[in-house]
């Protein structure tokens, strides 16, 4: 059985409908990576998940759990995690309180703790700048702190919005690995990206969305050989 | 709009002013007076309007130009010997004048800044009166010659309620109009679509900076008394606000129809309840602001009662 | 620009004073002066307290609550009968207010403004304004429009012959530090102090962290009146009051905010104090002073607004 | 009307814009064929709607020139530019939602012309985007197309010349879309009309333009036909990654 289903999900932004039909699974275990042009409805894949945008129709499902309408304190209590677009964290907090902040529905310390241990061990430069401001770290940093927080409450699937969008090449290739890291730890991954390519070769499976439909789907080799999926980018 | 119904609606002004030519003699002072400062609330609702209903730059301290149009008319009246009425357009100059300059400073601020900014003009210039003792009498104010006048301010109130209510008909039926909601509605269009904001802001706070000032002077002479803390009295931007949000902002008949009702209203439960109504008031703020922000109009417009739009 | 603003600012009224003769620079004035200054930034510390409260709930919220005057009215009011109805301590009597103004705050967000934060920003500006004209309406028709005042430990300190400090000030200043340390350190250190700078912050990630932003809005909103209510406390035991006082409140804690860059609880402290440092010198040197220190407010408001509307310690992002 | 070929409409200069660190547009330059339709296109975050605010006078440029008719239009004010004869639209539409139909389109007109000539003109516009029968309904309900038309009838109030469209076919439906562009054509090919599309759905862009320029990372990365940046490397890096 699949960890996430989405099954013919409709939804948009006040009347402007942004997905139609569009339907995703991802068991356990696995990378998943939704790509697609500009415009495609890639982010708004998540926040449809996040019940920040209007849901029109459709299912919704985390490990067989109905979560439509749900508030995100309780989607994150379900055990799925979310990494919003654009690498933001609190600019005006440190490292340290950042990660807090992730773990705020855990009120046990001990637990924070043992999360906060973990989340250093995996990122081990967030450990080193604990004292410093989010605002003042680099973008790849950033990202991962983000990344980070997100972990705090110990999810066991996480969803990456966009994590390369304005990253210097260096840097994309740590998150990538990073990402490759989580899935090792046996975290089930869904990622968005605009640097297919990339997204692609790091992904088990992956679904190609244009204009908010369903246009391929494939393993993340299939899909990277494809050269309609190439094409696509560009119109034709 | 049709040329008919200008037509009609010239005739309906018409009849009210023939009305209130011919009916108040028949009352006492009191109910003249009454009239009277409906009208001047009709002024001042409409005149808020033209800045804060179409524009969407809501003042919190309308007041200042009402004061200072009041005491433009008491210190030339009383201590440079003017007849009353030439005091008036002097009111109006200094009021638009004034506008113009604190329009050019405080209109580039948003929201919330402008409303507050302004509130603070009116506090200052209130301050400036009560310590500029050698110009306005400071907080002792200033008295006026006792003289009989009801009539005389009765009509000059009623000559300028007309052409408050023509001038606001102008604005509430042309492109000009049409150019400060489109700056209420979104700033940076309407600036791509060919609107200089800049201009058009200025241009309707020193609109709306006029008529009341005039109103003030009728006013201060009506009453024979000024002092800084009435004529800047928070209260009376209070009542614009209200009047106007209640009838409607934005549209020419809202203001009218929401200084008649809520200025007959607050007259009647005065009487009874001085505290009351205020208490009564803010609630009714709070009301109008959360649920019926585009007040009796509005609603009146989703029953299909009266038509979208102020051009058709 | 701001800088040379302000300097300009605080040497008007030194211009104002030598030239209608009424500063001296000889020994007696200048213990007088120091007495001034010290009065002022006593004061200051209570400005700040009450400032930080409307700081507080525009960093979080946008919204500005135009009747914070009125809740800091409301406490001097709650403090005056708590000392002549029950015969309790001002100070004592803060133990009292400051929960009843955490829920009068709470209650107010949840009933009134929850629904329209995030909204048309005129709209929670004119509700508050409405609750401002009812809060000042209540309070007439119980207390009347006559000013009040409480005798607190009116007499003064003496630090040196000619250098004196009002008792009521210095206690005055020293709960009003106390109280502001104290909602600061719970900002830094606790979670749900934490989570209020969080939702400041950036709203929409504070809630995929798992925050409800509308719990967190509502004791922002308590925390806000209790210290507009803490700070009626500490202004009802040094000047008079009566109901209409609190637009003048208002707009000073406006201007303080103006002054320390909006919903930045540092600046509001500093803010705070420039103000009431202005305003004591205002009233010391210029003619007419005690009228002329309500333009200090004003003209700082407008003038900051206009030259640097972030503020002193605003962000750039503003 | 003359399609006078090799004409240049509109030429930008080494257009820079900078927020803060991030280089939204870092020296981009290109020329617009005079009575052509073309396009503009590149990733999320290229920096095309902040090249269409530089060009409008939205936001004024760090650096560089924009060279309309002969004349500097670079810091200008907005109202400025429109009435050269430079009109647009938005990327997320910007109709006045509590204005009519009507008073969105008058509230364009120019103030030099009279009233009634002015409301002809709103009268025929509403007509050509089929609009006519909306025009006492609010702006705000509307649905997202046809406030896409009303916004696209509203810059044609004052006959611009050239006309700046950003991203026309988002949350448009098909038959709506087909209607846009056969308008769009109208105004090129029987009015020579200069306009310039940006969007991001591809079919629009290589069927109906005739010159694309593809932006990434705030400078121009390719320009030419419809075919050669299909086919061309960089382009496909752009989007694709690599």
């Amino acid at each position: 059985m699949a960890m996430l289903e989405l099954r013919n999900i409709d939804a948009g932004y006040g009347r402007i409908q942004i997905l139609h039909d569009v339907t995703i699974d991802v068991s356990e275990g696995e990378v998943v990576c939704v790509i697609g042009p500009n415009g495609a409805g890639k982010s708004t894949t998540f926040k449809v998940i996040m019940g920040f945008i209007n849901y029109l129709g459709g299912e919704i499902r985390f490990e067989g759990e109905d979560i439509v309408g749900k508030r995100p304190d309780q989607i994150l209590g379900y055990g799925l995690g979310y990494v919003p677009q654009g690498r933001i964290v609190f600019n005006q907090m440190t490292v340290r309180e950042n990660l807090e902040i992730g773990a705020y529905i855990e009120r046990d310390a001990k637990k924070v703790k043992d999360a906060m241990d973990y989340v250093f061990t995996l990122f081990p430069r967030l450990e080193e700048r604990q004292k410093q401001l989010g605002g003042t770290m680099s973008g790849g940093e950033q990202q991962m702190l983000a990344m980070g927080r997100a972990l705090m409450t110990r999810p066991r699937m996480i969803m990456l919005d966009e994590p390369s969008l304005g990253l210097s090449p260096r840097f994309v290739t740590e998150i990538f690995n990073k990402i490759l890291g989580l899935a090792k730890e046996g975290i089930t991954i869904m990622v968005v990206e605009q640097n297919a390519a990339r997204a692609l070769e790091i992904a088990d499976r992956g679904y190609v969305l244009e204009l908010g439909r369903n246009r391929y789907e494939g393993t993340g080799q299939e899909l990277l050989g494809n050269p309609d999926v190439r094409r696509m980018y560009l119109g034709g | 709009m049709s040329n008919w119904e200008h037509l009609r609606n010239f005739v309906v002004l018409a009849a009210a002013v023939v009305a209130l030519l011919f009916v108040p003699p028949i009352f006492s002072i009191y109910i003249r007076s009454f009239f009277m400062f409906m009208m001047l609330y009709v002024v001042l609702a409409l005149s808020w309007n033209i800045i804060s209903g179409y524009t969407g730059y809501v003042s919190f301290g309308h007041v200042v130009f009402y004061g200072i149009g009041s005491y433009a008319t008491g210190i030339l009246m009383v201590k440079a010997g003017w007849h009353w009425i030439p005091t008036l357009f002097a009111g109006a100059a200094v009021s638009g004048v004034f506008a113009a300059f604190l329009g050019y400073a405080v209109l580039r601020l948003k929201g919330p800044y402008f409303a507050i900014a302004m509130l603070g003009a009116a506090e200052g210039v209130r301050v400036i009166a009560t310590v500029w003792e050698s110009l306005t009498g400071g907080g002792d104010g200033i008295g006026f010659p006792n003289v009989e006048n009801s009539w005389e301010t009765y009509h000059a109130m009623l000559i300028l309620t007309i052409i408050t209510i023509i001038v606001a008909y102008w604005v509430g039926h042309s492109r000009f109009g049409i150019r400060l909601n489109a700056i209420r509605e979104d700033e940076i269009a309407a600036q791509s679509l060919g609107v200089n904001t800049t201009f058009y802001k200025i241009s309707a706070l020193v609109l709306s900076a006029i008529f009341p000032a005039v109103g003030g002077g009728i006013q201060s002479y009506k009453v024979l008394y000024i002092e800084p803390d009435s004529e800047f009295f928070i209260l009376v931007t209070i009542y614009m606000k209200l009047f106007a949000m209640f009838g409607g902002k934005g549209t020419v008949i809202g203001p009218i129809l929401g200084a008649v009702i809520l200025y007959s209203v607050q007259e009647i439960t005065w009487i009874k309840f001085p505290t009351a109504h205020l208490i009564a008031f803010g609630l009714f703020i709070i009301f109008v602001a959360r649920f019926m922000p585009r007040g009796l109009m509005g609603f009146a417009v989703d029953r299909g009662w009266a038509r979208k739009g102020m051009v058709h | 620009m701001l800088g040379a603003f302000l300097a300009v600012a605080y040497a008007l009224p030194f211009a104002v004073g030598i030239y209608t003769e009424s500063v001296f620079f000889d020994l007696q004035w200048l213990a007088d002066f120091t007495t001034v200054l010290l009065n002022g930034f006593m004061q200051g510390g209570v400005y700040a307290m009450f400032g930080a409260g409307l700081t507080l709930i525009f960093g979080v919220m946008r919204i500005i609550n135009v009747a914070h005057g009125e809740t800091v009215m409301l406490g001097a009011y709650m403090t005056w009968s708590a000392f002549f109805g029950l015969g309790v301590d001002p100070l004592l009597a803060l133990f009292l207010t400051l929960p009843l103004a955490f829920v009068w705050g709470w209650f107010v967000q949840k009933v009134l403004l929850n629904a329209v934060v995030g909204g048309p920003e005129l709209t929670p500006l004119l509700m508050t304004f409405g609750l401002g004209l009812v809060m000042i309406h209540v309070v007439e028709a119980i207390f009347t429009t006559d000013f009040r005042t409480i005798p607190y430990l009116p007499d003064a300190l003496r630090l040196s012959e000619n250098i004196s400090v009002g008792r009521n000030r210095l206690i005055s200043f020293v709960m009003a530090t106390v109280i502001s340390c104290g909602v600061y350190i719970f900002l830094k250190k606790h979670r749900i102090g934490k989570a209020i700078r969080a939702t400041a912050q950036n709203a929409d990630v504070a809630m995929v962290c798992g925050i409800n932003i509308f719990h967190i809005y509502m004791i922002t909103s308590g925390l806000a009146a209790a210290l507009a209510v803490a700070g009626g406390a500490l202004v009802s035991i040094q000047f008079g009051f009566n109901p209409e006082t609190g637009i003048f409140y208002t707009l000073q804690a406006f201007a303080i905010i103006v002054l320390g860059g909006r919903g930045n609880f540092i600046g509001a402290m500093i803010g705070g104090v420039m103000l009431a440092v202005m305003e004591s010198m205002i009233s010391f040197m210029v003619p007419n002073g005690t009228a002329m220190v309500e333009l200090a407010a004003y003209g700082l408001m407008i003038f900051v607004l206009l030259i640097r509307p972030r503020g002193l310690l605003g962000e750039k992002t503003d | 009307m003359s399609n006078g070929a090799g004409e240049i409409a509109l030429s930008v200069r080494d257009l820079k814009k900078h927020f803060g660190g991030i280089k939204a547009v870092d020296g981009c330059s290109f020329e617009l064929p005079k009575g052509r339709i073309s396009g503009l296109i590149g990733p999320n975050g290229s920096g095309k709607t902040t090249t269409f605010n530089l060009l409008t006078g939205v936001l004024a440029a760090d650096s560089g020139s924009v060279i309309y008719n002969g004349e500097n239009i670079s810091g200008l004010r907005p109202y400025q530019i429109f009435n050269r004869g430079i009109s647009r639209t938005f990327q997320i539409t910007r109709i006045y939602r509590e204005m009519t139909v009507f008073e969105n389109m008058l509230s364009a007109s120019s103030m030099r012309v009279s009233e009634r000539e002015a409301r002809t003109r709103a009268e025929e516009l509403m007509e050509f985007v089929t609009l006519t029968k909306l025009r006492g309904e609010y702006g705000g309900n509307l649905s997202y197309g046809q406030q896409k038309l009303l916004e696209f009838a509203r810059a044609l109030m004052t006959d611009p010349d050239l006309i700046l469209l950003d991203e026309p076919a988002a949350g448009v439906n098909r038959t709506l879309l087909q209607n846009l562009l056969e308008h769009i054509h109208y105004l090129q090919e029987d009015l020579g009309k200069t306009i310039l599309i940006v969007e991001h759905d591809m079919n629009v862009i290589m069927n109906h333009c005739e010159k694309i320029f593809v932006m990434d990372y705030g400078v121009k990365i390719a320009e030419g036909l419809p075919e050669e940046i299909q086919n061309n490397e960089h382009v496909i890096e752009a989007y694709f990654g690599h």
